[in-house]
């Protein structure tokens, strides 16, 4: 494997600046400072290059940096293998997977290939690779371009996994997959693309991948969750609130690595747990905080509770949804429940 | 041997049907009274309406693709069912379960959009393979566009079908881009219809513009799969004269690259021909004018239906 | 889409007898009998048909079911396209696929395809396909062909998933997999194979998916299992058992539909539960099963443990593998501490 | 032009080494020393022997498949760690952690094998995308079997490889059989190198059982690639003379299937050719003794090799 020794993160000199962005100039943000600080990069997949992404998301990168940025076939093992290629020989490659659905037509190369790289190899040969894609329900989606599937690669050892859900991380927990030598798989949403502006540090150093963080203190339950999901639990938290009852919302941010911590000081200040994710609940990635906290043997005041998708397929229809997914009412109440000692289970979880 | 007048007349009837659908569409989604992204075929329906007028619905199978509406009103699912299912209202050809990209009418011989590429290419292939036991003599359809040719799953339903001697026909609807890029930056290959002998599959391509010429080319691949002959691969050139999406302002589109694809669209095509032939104005009009009001109705029906109820989505999950 | 009358069970007058078979001899009955009972069935995947399958044990059904059993080119997508669409049209496709490693090169059909079908055109369609397959390591097969990925399948809405351990259960799960109207995963597990014979049932009636067992009754504590690691679990059983622990075994069978009233049962009666799979503990199934029986709110003498795989991917060499698998030790310590109240979690769990 | 005497000698050794090597392995496994599922190469030796001669390993990289025993021995991989990888010890080329199916040798230019059907292809391509922006001259090689051919990731990494002109040679070994499945029977193109112009890629067929043929095709692919000219399909067609797995009764050759491969084995014709070429058969021989030593001592030093040690399993998981 060539040498190729890597910049310094930072050397290009990126000033440290904060600016009013969106999610989706948040990455493009993210994507022209690595492009830009690390030569070594490579941006690619499906009508990212001269279109500027389907999103507007990779707009203007490939005008900068030309070549580095490229437009592939409708190929997704080609992307993803491609990647894996490249990053064995010293690239930094970034492939957008468009939809996460669309990983399944070639989830061998996440699973079977990029995280067996080192390990087989005892670190002679890597793949640091960043994977890009955006997963979740928008209104009038259908049933292939709605899932959530965040656990199916958090069950892959060698995969890291971060789900950002606000500007800053979705700028900062790019940067820290890209300059991370492990494959990464990074999940935005987007319904949070072209939100609402919010202030974005730009140009800091670089933190390594992981850590959790508290969006929204609160003494009497603590809901860990991630994603885009969180902006309705913070909507119930205050729906709560205003009742009298404090929960604290923990922003997962990295399922892998997992904060364990920082979720189990959270659980033993309010003993009281709820994990909220938009994927379906069976099965899920939320049963796996449940038993990481069930297994600390915390002295918990109520059985902990999980908020997610029912047992269906994701319809279309606008009004069909709040029927499958969770919806701010239905956190609400189960949050309710969970503080008056209720046990709470998802009529649909199984079925 | 070209079609009758009678037959151009039944095509021009039908392309303006799936033309007027999709322009409504167009209206409600921009008007927001239809969400999300929504992929129309204007400009192709020739295309739909000549390989669909090959083939017998009562017992033959389409599959094709996200942009799917040209496709189901081809095979006659009733414009009020499918403006409904975008609407997500409860009168939807699938109860508003589908929307836009991923909507079934079995009923009408149209088993399915797909919305991932090229993933209905294979479960075509399934669906012929299932008549070489049933003795139904169903042909299966599977469509896409060029850009699927470089999707693996297709690659492996050709040589499937190819190797089983499936009776299924391949329809590539070649209409230059996958979604904002040009399927000429993507393969090296211009000739699409090319990639069949890879898989010793007979191949060819026709004005996809033109939709006697696709009937008559499907014709030819139909009778061949029906008979035993096994599956075949045609290429439909063709343009959208409409964004990939609604709202896609097609920059990516070189200067007069619209302007053609709209000067070569196959509803004025074929009007002129129709004239010509020596139909009159008047009678076209007169076509025009019942297919504008079929669509208003259509439209104005699925608009006071009433919309999807959340308590039943949990419903046929399993048997 | 034609109105295909399906035989009734039984029909085609399959004789009730019992017979010493291995794990392999049942799947091959049971395919046998779904073939002659069933017109509609067909049998399909890579040198199952003229070869009889990599390990035997599809032999003979291509000779006399002929084009009914065919063999495939190396082609996934097709494979389980193909019997998605088969399936559509009244055919009951046997999908094998040769390792569960390789579904990662098609999951699109068994999670955006196979299970839409029903629920989008509301029972107009349905696709009721069986995949067989297996999974797990073996003595010297690599990362790539001993992966345990039952959590993929059980976290799809739309999906049954079943994972037999005996030759009855290999026998009599995939007949109800065969008769069941919804796409069905069958996972076996080829170390399983060629085992010792065990009486096996044949030509009963077909019963319905679903349904755990209790291998081995015990007051101590719940085992709650499945697939081929059930073996080291009766083992880890009876060596505490001469410790004077007696440990219930209770093999789940089937992920989905999950008999939650069996374990909730079970765990009642014992109040301690350890859950012991292959697969990787983090993110793995198991945790669903945790979380259900956190969320039930038994009260529980310690808190419940987890033994899967540790966070690694499976090393090829056989010295190697006891350090990422579960062992018989490791299941009998896990047990050992469990009972004794010691918070358990395998240090490899994260990292 | 052909190769001179001293490169076929040191051919000959090549493959008498990847012989000799297959051979023990057999014993080795038949005897329970090595334990599951192994892949021999014996009867294509001349594929790698030939292809690896065409490359320079200071730069270049090899993407074999499972069946990659030959590939790592062309590329010099010493026998010993190769032996002592299947047999698990902490002296294997990768501690034991690959096995004989998924072992890499990245010093030796051997990037990897694949124990999943076509999953190299597009990291090959991949390894070529890197030489676009490394300035290294590197030619990628992408191995596979005749059966790989249906598999999507591989026409996903033709495609894109031939689009971007990718310096990358994919290499079919087609030995007519996938595991016990007659290819003639999974494709109905029997000319498998004729799918390379479905990408407007060149592509040819060379007589896999001669080494110095499989060298000068892969020279002039690999040429071409480095002068950027971009990928090429490269057919070397040759037979296993062997199981698909040790045990594999090979039932499924037709009656003198086998023998045909055997008397058409390269090693065998090699010695002929030497011979003819005026090479005394003491020097082939002394040849034969050398190789033969050399397995046998590195066997034995594997043997003795100590079993990796399982407190070292989860180590480089992550950086
Ligand atoms: C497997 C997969 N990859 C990517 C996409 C995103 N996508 C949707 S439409 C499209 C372009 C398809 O182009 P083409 O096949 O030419 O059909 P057209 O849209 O032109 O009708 C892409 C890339 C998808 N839906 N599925
Ligand atoms: C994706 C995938 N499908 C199936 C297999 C099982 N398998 C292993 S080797 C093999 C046959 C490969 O045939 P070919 O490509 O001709 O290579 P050969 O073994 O002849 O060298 C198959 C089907 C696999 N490893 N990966
Ligand atoms: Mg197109
Ligand atoms: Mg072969």
């Amino acid at each position: 494997m060539p040498d190729l020794t890597l910049l310094p993160a930072g050397a290009a000199g990126t000033a440290i600046e904060t600016k009013r962005l969106s999610y989706a100039e948040a990455v493009n943000h993210a994507l022209r400072r690595a492009l830009r600080e690390r030569p070594e990069t490579l941006l690619f997949g499906e009508d990212v290059a001269k279109p500027g992404g389907v999103f507007g998301v990779t707009k203007g990168l490939h005008r900068e940096f030309g070549d580095r940025v490229f437009d592939t076939p409708i190929s997704e093992s080609a992307i993803l293998g491609g990647a894996v290629g490249a990053a064995m020989f010293g690239r930094r490659p970034i492939a957008e997977i468009m939809w996460i659905d669309f990983s399944l037509v070639a989830l061998d190369q996440l699973v079977n290939q990029a995280p067996n790289v080192r390990y087989v190899s005892r670190g002679a040969v890597t793949a640091p690779i960043t994977v890009r894609t955006q997963a979740g329900n928008g209104p009038g989606a259908c049933a292939q371009h709605s899932q959530n599937l965040e656990a199916f690669f958090a069950h892959v050892p060698g995969l890291r996994v971060g789900m950002p859900s606000t500007a800053q991380d979705a700028y900062d927990m790019l940067l820290s997959a890209v300059w991370c030598d492990d494959p990464v798989v990074v999940i935005e949403n987007r319904t949070l693309y072209h939100g609402a502006k919010s202030d974005v540090r730009l140009g800091g150093e670089v933190g390594p991948i992981g850590g959790a963080r508290v969006r929204r203190g609160g003494s009497d339950v603590t809901v860990v969750t991630w994603g885009a999901v969180q902006n309705l639990v913070l909507d119930a938290a205050e729906e709560l609130a205003a009742e009298g009852v404090e929960a604290e919302v923990l922003d997962l941010r990295w399922l892998n690595p997992l904060d364990l911590t920082a979720v189990q000081e959270a659980v033993a200040r309010t003993r009281r747990l709820a994990v909220v994710h938009e994927a379906h609940t069976f099965g899920g990635f939320g049963a796996e905080v449940v038993s990481l906290v069930a297994e600390s043997g915390l002295d918990l005041l109520a059985p902990p509770v999980r908020i997610g998708a029912a047992p269906a397929r994701i319809p279309s229809a606008v009004s069909l949804v709040p029927g499958v997914l969770p919806t701010r009412a239905k956190i609400a109440d189960g949050l309710r429940r969970l503080v008056r000692g209720e046990t709470v289970r998802d009529a649909g979880v199984l079925r | 041997m070209r079609s009758d007048t009678p037959t151009l007349l039944g095509h021009f009837e039908r392309m303006l049907l799936i033309r007027g659908v999709e322009d409504e569409i167009a209206r409600l989604r921009t008007a927001g009274d239809m969400v999300g992204s929504i992929h129309l075929c204007s400009g192709q329906e020739a295309v739909y309406v000549g390989a669909v007028a090959a083939l017998d619905l009562s017992r033959d199978a389409v599959f094709p693709t996200y942009r799917g509406h040209g496709w189901a009103l081809a095979c006659g699912v009733p414009p009020e069912a499918l403006f409904a299912e975008i609407l997500g209202r409860v009168t939807g050809i699938n109860g508003g379960r589908g929307g836009s990209a991923y909507f079934t009418a079995p009923r009408y011989g149209m088993y399915g959009e797909n919305s991932i590429v090229g993933a209905g290419a294979p479960i075509a292939a399934g669906a012929a393979l299932a008549a070489a036991f049933d003795g139904s003599g169903r042909v299966a359809v599977a469509a896409f566009g060029d850009g699927a040719l470089n999707q693996g799953a297709v690659h492996e339903a050709m040589n499937f079908a190819a190797v089983r001697g499936l009776p299924v026909v391949f329809v590539v609807e070649n209409n230059a881009y996958s979604e904002l890029t040009p399927i000429a930056d993507m393969t090296r290959n211009p000739e699409l219809f090319r990639r069949a002998s890879a898989y010793g599959m007979p191949g060819g391509r026709v004005d996809g513009n033109d939709p006697d010429a696709v009937a008559r080319a499907m014709e030819t691949c139909v009778r061949r799969a029906r008979g035993g002959g096994g599956p075949a691969l045609l290429e439909c050139v063709t343009q959208r004269i409409v964004g990939h999406y609604i709202g896609d302002a097609q920059r990516y589109r070189p200067a007069g690259d619209l302007d053609r694809a709209v000067a070569a669209e196959p509803i004025g095509r074929l009007a002129e021909r129709l004239t010509a032939e020596g139909v009159a104005a008047g009678e076209l009009d007169a076509i025009r004018s019942r297919v504008a009001d079929r669509v208003r109705a259509a439209s104005r029906l699925a608009l006071d239906s009433p919309p999807a109820d959340p308590a039943t989505a949990l419903e046929h999950l399993y048997a």
